[in-house]
């Protein structure tokens, strides 16, 4: 946490300050869906509380503080209360691990202090992230099976059921950014993402100085896999089954209301913050710039330098929260076992020949010496 | 500090989830103890400094054996067993538990005479033992065959499974 | 491993954050008299059919013991494809891709054989 | 004494996975239901791998964390195949009680 008081304050801060960023981000996010819905159907959406609407998410949060409590008596207390808090915590601790911005240096009473941009960096970003996101799935076993209902519990299997499937899809397709990479640290990839496009093709080191050297460029099936993965890891239309209304009423949280429920929404867009974050990280160059970071970061102190590359970050990641709204209003749901043979009979093979085909084409590029 | 800390926070999570296992009546219940233990051990593994077996502990067991768990219980729908969550018979149970009770007085007694003979040893916290790259190195060249044993063990397993489900041609044998 | 007191840390925060809210809107929300109909668990309005304990297809651990085992062998893809160029730089490429490349063919011996089985069909 | 509580050695790993071993003992021996039979036996090999994770940190012995996952891997295996066995009888005769299967006996 930090060797002095000023170390470890800055660090609570911080951890304040990256938490509240992702549950501030919820309202935002509801308000660009429902004006983004809108504006797809050819709708208005919210516009009368405040300028362009955007109020209403004060007044939604007031609404929601002040609905009844209630609790169906089938339902099993302890799980019934622990699921919307339980859904809070992998999303939060997963975008904890991502870098936002490079690390910054601070000056305090004479002496320097060293402060990642992030809450922890472990080293093993990946591997972390999939193992605390695979709990994720235990907020909906404790909302299905502890509400007492069985279209809770049905929405909760198929939930978790959907989710396992996917999570292979989703570890599968990361195996090529590896094999590329190297590393599974999340700061170590940023770092060789930065600059142009450059790689050794069978012995030449080649440069294409108009691209970045982003990891799309190098993963293209990587990350059509990976961003669909992640569509059904955060039960996302058009894999939002567990929320099928025609059949399942709500799915796993038919039984709450209020802000029990709101927390089931800040889990949910908490995930595709997530989501997005490891999609910018992992294939279009994390909080680097495309170009011009030289010459801006000559002409700006290291601190706001961080902060301009964290704002980078966040657009990066605003325009991925763009497409997972935008693809919700457009495309219609899967049925279910569509999804299933989707998620095992197409995007896992696929994801395995593409790690074959990495491995590969790895070898190719890198077997100078031999 | 920080080693005593996630010690005993982390230990005191599985023990109390291990007892949670064997004591508590209802086995969904059990199950939900057996995730916290799970996490639990994998904390401990963050304190051992091997982030990566932690992770792939959270993966495996909190992430996929025990959602299994919860499934198979869901799926039995199980009842509370009430009082008689023990097998029958005093006598055998008595005796259980003494050969249980001994079997912990063996490992403590051996424990504490490892202590006492190699009690200086100490870590070298810098050694890369546990990087994944020097375990990956290790696994795919000395353990090599054991590694595509593995992948024949994991051919093995789900044939052999799903031929004891006997699901062959949907899910209500048609 | 210094890294985990603020994991425990946040986590603690999280959870914190997350009772607080679920105990200020039992707070502050309105208590209503509560009716009979009102406690039966929601079923589109009309009488409770069956209780939630009903029973669950056999799919749904089918896909969960081909998740563990698809799972694991992931698993044991991290570590080699973070040492894949590592091996391949010091000229050991084909040895280290065919390790990889009879335990991938294991995997996709079984997937091929999953389908086939039809043990990945849902009606 | 006291100190030993706050100098975390080889012993407190020790002696936490050696608890973890005899309660997962018990259970196996003690429970009835088979599911939660199935729970002990994971409960005594997590215990096996937190004592091979403490060989490893404190011998700095990388073998031990190689025998970890491949005794993660079998284990979860393992439990996939016990599970998917005890489906199999649940469905053949209604009943997870370890001592209602006497009569399998030869």
């Amino acid at each position: 946490m930090g060797s002095d008081l000023f170390e470890i304050s800055v660090n609570i801060g911080k951890m304040l300050g990256i938490f509240l960023l992702m549950v501030q981000m919820v309202p935002l996010l509801v308000w660009v869906e429902r004006r983004g819905s809108a504006f797809i159907q050819n709708r208005f959406g919210p516009n009368r509380v405040g300028p362009l609407g955007l109020t209403q998410l004060l007044a939604d949060a007031v609404k929601f503080l002040f609905k009844e409590e209630f609790r169906p008596p089938a339902s099993v207390a302890f799980l019934y209360y622990a699921a919307p808090v339980l859904a809070l915590i992998p999303g939060a601790l997963a975008f904890a691990s991502i870098p936002l911005a490079p690390p910054f240096e601070v000056t305090f009473n004479g002496q320097t202090y060293k402060f990642l941009f992030q809450v922890f960096d472990l080293g093993i970003g990946i591997v972390f992230v999939l193992g605390i996101s695979s709990l994720g799935a235990y907020a909906l076993l404790f909302a299905g099976w502890g509400s007492g209902n069985k279209y809770s519990l049905m929405g909760a299997l198929r939930a978790s059921a959907q989710m396992i499937s996917y999570e292979l899809a989703l570890g599968l397709s990361l195996v090529g950014i590896l094999l590329i990479f190297g590393t599974f640290s999340f700061s170590e990839m940023v770092e060789m993402q930065r600059g142009p496009l450059s790689f050794t093709f069978l012995g030449q080191p080649t440069t294409i100085s108009f691209l970045p050297n982003w990891g799309i460029f190098y993963q293209p099936l990587g990350f059509i896999l990976f961003f669909a993965a992640t569509f059904a890891e955060t039960n996302r239309a058009p894999f939002d089954l567990p929320e099928a209304e025609a059949e399942l009423v709500a799915g796993y949280h038919t039984e709450y209301g209020g802000l029990k429920m709101l927390m089931f929404y800040i889990g949910e867009y908490g995930h595709m913050m997530v989501a997005s974050a490891l999609a910018t990280t992992f294939y279009f160059g994390g909080y680097e710039l495309p170009f011009g970071s030289e010459s801006l970061q000559q002409s700006f102190s290291p601190l706001a330098y961080s902060f301009i590359l964290f704002g980078c970050f966040l657009t990066k990641v605003l325009v991925f929260l763009w497409i997972f709204i935008w693809v919700r209003w457009t495309l219609p749901r899967f049925r279910y076992d569509q999804l299933m043979d989707l998620g095992w009979k197409t995007m896992l093979p696929w994801a395995l020949f593409n790690t074959v085909l990495t491995a590969v084409v790895v070898v190719l590029f890198h077997s100078s010496g031999s | 500090m920080a080693e005593v800390v996630i010690f005993y926070v982390f230990s005191a999570v599985t023990l109390f989830g291990a007892l949670g296992v064997i004591l508590h009546p209802n086995p969904i219940i059990c199950a939900l103890h057996l995730v916290a233990t799970m996490c639990g051990i994998a904390g401990l593994f963050f304190g051992l400094n091997a982030p990566f077996i932690a992770a792939v502990q959270l993966m495996v067991y909190a992430g996929a054996v025990m959602v299994l768990f919860l499934f198979v219980v869901m799926i039995f729908n199980l009842k509370q067993e009430g009082k008689h969550i023990f097998s029958p018979g005093q006598f055998t149970n008595g005796l259980k538990v003494l050969f249980g009770g001994m079997f912990a007085g063996l490992l403590l007694s051996s424990i504490l005479f490892k202590i006492n003979n190699f009690g200086y040893l100490t870590p070298d916290k810098a050694a890369p033992q546990f990087e994944v790259k020097n375990i990956a190195k290790v696994m795919f060249t000395d353990y090599v065959f054991s590694f595509e044993i593995l992948g024949l063990l994991l051919l093995v397993i789900p044939i052999g499974t799903v031929a004891l489900s006997r699901v062959r041609g949907g899910t209500h044998a048609k | 491993m210094d890294a985990i007191v603020p994991i425990l840390v946040l986590t603690l925060i999280v959870a914190t954050f997350g009772s607080l809210l679920v105990y200020v809107s039992s707070i502050l929300g309105p208590k209503k008299h509560a009716t009979h109909a009102k406690y039966m668990p929601y079923e589109c309005g009309l009488p409770g059919q069956e209780s939630s304990k009903t029973n669950v297809s056999v799919r749904y651990y089918l896909t969960a013991i081909l998740f563990i085992v698809f799972d694991i062998e992931i698993l044991f893809m991290y570590p080699w494809a973070l040492t894949y160029r590592e091996f391949v730089e010091a000229g050991h490429g084909a040895y280290i891709f065919w390790v990889m490349f009879v335990f991938i063919a294991l995997f996709v011996f079984g997937l091929v054989w999953e389908v086939r089985s039809k043990a990945l069909e849902w009606d | 004494m006291l100190s030993n509580l706050f100098s975390i050695g080889i012993g407190h790993y020790l002696f936490v996975s050696g608890a973890l071993f005899v309660m997962g003992m018990l259970g196996v021996l003690l429970r009835k239901n088979i599911l939660v039979i199935l729970m002990s036996i994971e409960l005594m090999l997590n215990a096996v791998n937190v004592a091979f994770v403490t060989f490893a940190y404190y011998l700095n012995d990388v073998n031990g964390a190689v025998i970890v996952l491949f005794v993660i891997a079998i284990a979860a295996t393992e439990a996939a195949v016990g599970l998917a066995l005890v489906v199999l009888l649940y469905k053949n005769f209604k009943e997870v009680n370890i001592r209602f299967f006497e009569h399998l006996k030869g």
